[in-house]
């Protein structure tokens, strides 16, 4: 079974070769990218579905392209928190069949510029990939780029007034957290003499001499991906960034972006826990003390939110405040909880962000008074947003509430019942603000008659809503399978902890 | 290399940095961006990097001077 | 002995379905009627078909999914879920059919309707919740579904007060969720099919904070005092709300949490032995008198039917913080007595609303004389609450009595003789007001309210009656509390 | 202090440079000073990865088939390279952004532009 790892260097390769290839295609047939597009991650979902299987079959596994031996060589990994790509091809995938509609709406959208956006739509997809199976530094950094700017392109793409602001205050600051990384990477070079996490960690471990710049690389690392993630006080790139994007591109930089800051915090964590320099109790506490600021700021922020795509932007805020704090707790209900949060999450605000965006295609408002009573007029598009909603506050059975309840449990398990209370009351203030959005898309009288006389969006919008809408249901109901899935991930990553 | 050498160039770099920094003329910074690339490039030539220093003078001071130079043409020249 | 059936799942099921057919097709007066039976009547013969069961000791459970690791969602008709079942979903035939009589010419019927027939699936959930998990989730589904009630005629007074409800309930709702993760992780199961799952192993001061959590989550529903701030302000709602939040759902679904709190959470031994009941029946017992007397001075009657309804639901606390078998019977009786009492009661006063316009105390004179059906049912109602025997707060009463006398704490007996006092002193003045004071200006000739308001309020006020009279035949619901008192006390 | 200061004279600059870098993309409110900021943050970064790299008198590490070591380590070259192009890729993409805000709102100081939103 040796052709097994092969899969590993397909998956990431195909979409980068694909988004190159984008602009060939479409010189051939003008209206051919998002097909393309489709093919390309159609190809690559089939390998990474292989790949989960095989992780789920047999533990981790790691490829060498170009056989050279681990230190040197280029080292591709996939352990359970690469599993992370499936979902990415999934909303990938979903993401450009909603593109293939919703393009021709946006105002400056000329048909010229579609290459590209698909292009860049699968270098950030390929990106991502790339960045959650990478075993070295080098590639991380390499990976952490191709998806930053890929993003950074992706948000000024639909030419919205504020889009061109907003694109830029993301690009400052993940500029700047990009070169925080490179920073650290360097001083984990300087100490280690490699760049392979698995040589790092284990040269860490051995070494001697003063390890104040371990921490210098640590604090670096941290800044850096928490800016990445999003977590307050770094979070204020976020909401104009997703707002402002077109609603297929908000529902990946949403679900999935911002996730690869957090995987990158997993990656940081495996490298220091599984060095054992120093304890990383104070890191923890602030990452508690970020997440639960973050929950309840990002929630108390969409809360006042009159336009519905700002409001998801700090739902993801809050939510990623979850899965911080789940890390921070660094027990193993709360880190499994985080973890399968980072995938549930995902399909959640997927899902939130076409269902919205399927409602601004057809009606062209986007604040919660003008689309009044839009419910009654677009019902199955807002069926998949009640249901995106409840899975957001948790509410069993749906997919955000095991994740939740674990990282609770880990919040009682890590003694640190005040993070509990956190926990539950911003999930409470979670609720709160999408009964404003449910009140005003159902009870209330619709004052445009654009709402009035909105119907279905198309097939190709509404399928891929309806989709991540019926998997949050599925995976609440299963959700007995992605948790024991990440398990021996979890327990691995906290070994070293000895617990 | 004499480690007066060494000495000098990082303070040059340094000195260059901070001149971008304060500069008004956003002309004039990105002038003295250039020379500050082409500084690292010949500091590197000497630290055993002569593949990073010819990247870095070609695409470091030269592209993104170029890229300032159309950016500031097309914008303005005065920072207030 | 367990039996696996699928009618405590289905109970709550196909209420939930024929309210979405009521959303789908309430634009159509005959199917709305129809679908709004169904839902009442179906639900309430599936209880009736688990209820010979049930009397003969037969537990029903259904597990619908387990997520993993004990935590999941499943249904189960034990007798004391089985007794709450029971009285919401009859007294809902009745809130149903009053309710199709009093809403007849509203505007937003489909909207209040859809809810209307959620709530009381809620209810029957909560009622049939194997673990916390399950309950929790019918306990906050009830306070959703509520708000659009609350909220009905969008004025902004009432709008304010559904923001007031929204906010005690909810806050109450998370203080309910932080207990359940307490105990799940205390002692990794949420089951409520035992007397007491927390045992004496776990600290003292944690096992004092679960409770101190799930009674507080539990008592903004229960608007146990200091906490009852939502109920009267949500007066402003329709008469048939006021019904359900008083009577059939919402305030009960919250004593119902606390009796399963002390039964099935922790049990009567370990409460026993950690001595936390104590406070809480003395802030029961506070509850009732100070609600009692704040009650006296109401004028509108909707507001002081609100708050006897504080001072009423608060007999379930006490009695179920006294922890003898007597008071537990109390306890769970009182589920019944007091619901049929006080739904009698506001369909009185809804009635009298829509046929006269007259909502104050004192407008009341000699309105006996022009409704004396509906005047007669209040009495029956008013009579059971001080606690006449022969009527069905007599029980209750007795057998907290009972319950002060067994566990040797002498001053429930004057909690219960106080309480007595301070109901007939604001229900006896109106019905003398009613009956022995003329009208003012002409008389007035006899003017029932129409069937659909009248013959509910009827029904209700006999079963006040049969409920005192007949308590001890057998196949009577209060064989069903026995047998919870059983279970509970593992006689 | 001062020898170790001075040992690490490379470490210290890249350090300086980085610092005055972060405090140009802080503080400065103009959009392209903040990128030229930016850019000198990253050649810090870069300085000091090649002066990690650099062996005592080594060579660069070309091979021919007579070279002999000591080498200067290869892997924080090919770091440095693909971290120039990204820099310039990241210049690109935000001058570019730049030109298209001036173009709208006729400024490109931030705090103008954040009194226009």
């Amino acid at each position: 079974m040796y052709a097994w790892p092969h899969w590993l260097a397909l998956v990431v390769m195909t979409p980068l070769a694909g988004a190159a290839l984008t602009p060939i295609a479409a010189l051939l047939d003008r209206r051919s990218p998002p097909w393309w597009a489709l093919a390309t991650m159609t190809f690559t979902s089939l390998a990474a579905t292989m790949l989960v299987l095989r992780v789920f079959a047999e533990g981790p596994f790691s490829y060498l392209p170009g056989g050279w031996a681990a230190p040197y060589g280029v080292e591709l990994r996939f352990d359970e928190f690469s599993a992370v790509v499936g979902v990415i091809c999934l909303i990938g995938w979903m993401a450009i069949l909603f593109s293939s509609r919703y393009t021709r709406s946006l105002p400056e959208f000329a048909s010229d510029r579609s290459p590209y956006y698909y292009a860049l739509l699968l270098l950030n997809l390929g990106g991502m990939i790339g960045f959650a199976v990478t075993g070295d530094l080098f590639n991380l950094f390499v990976f952490l780029e191709i998806l930053s700017l890929s993003g950074y392109a992706l948000v000024a793409v639909g030419g919205e007034r504020i889009a061109e602001m907003a694109a830029f205050k993301y690009l400052l600051m993940g500029a700047v957290s990009s070169v925080l990384v490179l920073f650290a990477i360097g001083f984990l070079y300087g100490m280690t003499g490699t760049l392979n996490i698995a040589d790092v960690t284990a040269r860490l471990g051995a070494l001697e001499g003063p390890t104040a710049p371990a921490a210098v690389a640590l604090a670096l690392l941290a800044v850096g991906f928490v800016t990445k993630a999003a977590i307050f006080p770094l979070h204020v790139w976020l909401p104009d960034a997703h707002a402002a994007a077109p609603s297929p591109v908000s529902a990946v930089l949403s679900g999935l972006v911002v996730k690869l800051g957090v995987i990158g915090m997993i990656r940081t964590y495996r490298i220091y826990y599984g060095a054992g320099l120093f304890d990383l109790t104070v890191l923890n506490h602030v990452l508690m003390w970020l997440g639960a600021i973050s929950i309840v700021m990002g929630a108390f922020f969409a809360i006042f939110q009159e336009d519905v795509k700002l409001m998801l932007a700090y739902s993801t805020i809050s939510n990623i405040g979850y899965i911080i704090m789940g890390l921070g707790l660094a027990t193993t209900y709360g880190v499994i909880g985080a973890s399968v949060h980072i995938f549930n999450h995902a399909l959640i605000k997927a899902t939130l962000f076409l269902a919205v965006g399927a409602i601004i295609y057809r009606t062209g408002y986007r604040t919660l008074s003008d689309l009044r009573g839009v419910g009654r007029a677009m019902p199955l598009t807002s069926v998949a947003l009640s249901i995106g909603a409840i899975s957001i506050v948790g509410i069993p059975p749906t997919a955000g509430f095991l994740c939740k309840w674990y990282i609770t449990l880990g919040a009682f398990e890590a003694n640190q019942p005040l993070f509990g209370f956190v926990l539950v009351f911003g999930a409470l203030l979670i609720f709160v603000y999408y009964i404003r959005m449910v009140n005003a898309f159902y009870f209330r009288e619709p004052i445009h008659a654009e709402v009035t006389e909105a119907r279905e969006v198309p097939v190709s919008m509404l399928l891929p809503t309806l989709v991540l809408a019926s998997l949050c249901l599925i995976m609440g109901v299963l959700g007995r399978i992605p948790l024991t899935f990440i398990e021996p991930g979890v327990v691995r990553l906290l070994a070293p902890l000895g617990g | 290399m004499s480690l007066t050498f060494d000495i000098l160039l990082l303070l040059y770099l340094v000195a260059a940095a901070l001149v971008v920094a304060q500069a008004k003329d956003l002309l004039a910074a990105s002038i003295v961006f250039s020379s500050y690339g082409l500084a690292l490039c010949l500091l590197w030539q000497y630290r055993g990097a002569p593949d990073v220093a010819m990247a870095e003078a070609a695409v470091g001071a030269g592209i993104t001077t170029v890229l300032f130079l159309v950016a500031i043409g097309r914008t303005t020249r005065r920072e207030k | 002995m367990e039996v696996v059936d699928i009618r405590p799942m289905l109970a709550p099921g196909v209420s939930f379905a024929c309210a979405a057919m009521v959303f789908l097709f309430g634009r159509n007066t005959n199917w709305r009627r129809f679908w709004m039976l169904s839902a009442a009547t179906i639900k309430m013969i599936v209880v009736l078909s688990m209820l010979p069961g049930s009397l003969r000791g037969v537990v029903y459970t259904f597990d619908l999914v387990d997520f993993t690791g004990g935590i999941g969602l499943g249904f189960r008709a034990d007798a004391l879920g089985m007794f709450f079942a029971l009285v919401s979903s009859s007294l809902w035939v009745a809130t149903t059919v009053y309710a199709i009589g009093y809403m007849r010419d509203d505007e937003k019927r489909v909207r209040f309707f859809g809810f209307f027939a959620l709530c009381v699936s809620t209810t029957v959930g909560i009622a049939f919740a194997e673990n916390l998990l399950t309950f929790f989730l019918f306990y906050e589904m009830l306070t959703i579904c509520t708000y659009p009630l609350v909220i009905h005629y969008e004025t902004p007074e009432a709008l304010s007060a559904g923001r007031t409800y929204l906010t005690y309930t909810l806050i109450g709702g998370a203080f309910v969720l932080v207990g359940t993760v307490m105990v799940h992780d205390a002692t990794g199961t949420l089951s409520l099919g035992h007397p007491g799952i927390l045992d004496a192993s776990i600290s003292p001061g944690r096992l004092g904070v679960i409770f101190a959590l799930l009674i507080a989550g539990f008592a903004t529903k229960t608007a146990l005092m200091p906490l009852h701030g939502w109920l009267p302000r949500a007066m402003v709602a329709p008469t048939p709300v006021s019904a359900l939040l008083h009577a059939v759902a919402v305030v009960k679904a919250g004593a119902f949490g606390i009796v399963r709190t002390v039964y099935n959470v922790f049990g009567i031994e370990l409460l026993d032995d950690l001595g936390f009941a104590l406070p809480l029946a003395a802030l029961a017992a506070v509850t009732i008198i100070v609600a009692s007397v704040i009650a006296i001075f109401q004028e509108d009657l909707k507001r002081r039917l609100a708050y006897s309804t504080i001072s009423q639901i608060s007999y379930i606390v006490l009695a179920a913080s006294m922890l003898t078998p007597f008071a537990a019977t109390a306890a769970i009786v009182h589920f019944a007595n007091q619901a049929l009492a006080k739904i009698t009661m506001f369909f009185v006063a809804g009635a009298i609303q829509r046929t006269t316009g007259k909502t104050n105390v004192h407008e009341l004179a000699g309105i006996g004389h022009q409704m004396p059906w509906t005047m007669g049912a209040f009495t029956i109602a008013a009579l059971s609450f001080i606690g006449i025997p022969l009527f069905a707060g007599f029980i209750t009463k007795w057998y907290i009595s009972l319950g002060a006398l067994e566990s040797g704490q002498w001053w429930f007996l004057l909690v219960m003789i106080t309480s007595s006092l301070l109901n007939a002193a604001y229900f006896l003045p109106i019905v003398h007001l009613a009956f022995f004071k003329p009208a003012r200006g002409d008389a007035v000739p006899v003017k029932e309210a129409r069937p659909t308001l009248l013959i509910p309020t009827l029904v209700c006020a006999a079963w006040v009656l049969l409920l005192g009279t007949m308590s001890e035949v057998p196949g009577m619901p209060f064989s069903l509390a026995e047998a919870a008192v059983r279970f509970v006390f593992r006689m | 202090m001062i020898v170790m200061l001075w040992h690490n004279i490379d470490y210290v600059a890249s350090v300086v440079l980085f610092s005055i870098g972060l405090y140009v993309v802080i503080a400065k409110e103009n959009l392209i000073k903040k990128f030229l900021g930016l850019n000198i943050m990253e050649t810090a970064v870069f300085a000091f990865i090649i002066a990690l790299g650099m062996v005592e008198d080594g060579r660069p590490p070309i091979m021919t088939g007579d070279a002999q070591g000591p080498f200067a380590s290869p892997l924080p070259q090919t770091l440095v390279l693909t971290g120039i192009v990204v820099a310039v890729s990241t210049t690109a993409l935000a001058l570019t952004l730049i030109i298209r805000i001036f173009r709208r709102f006729g400024t490109i100081e931030a705090n103008e532009l954040r009194e226009m939103e």
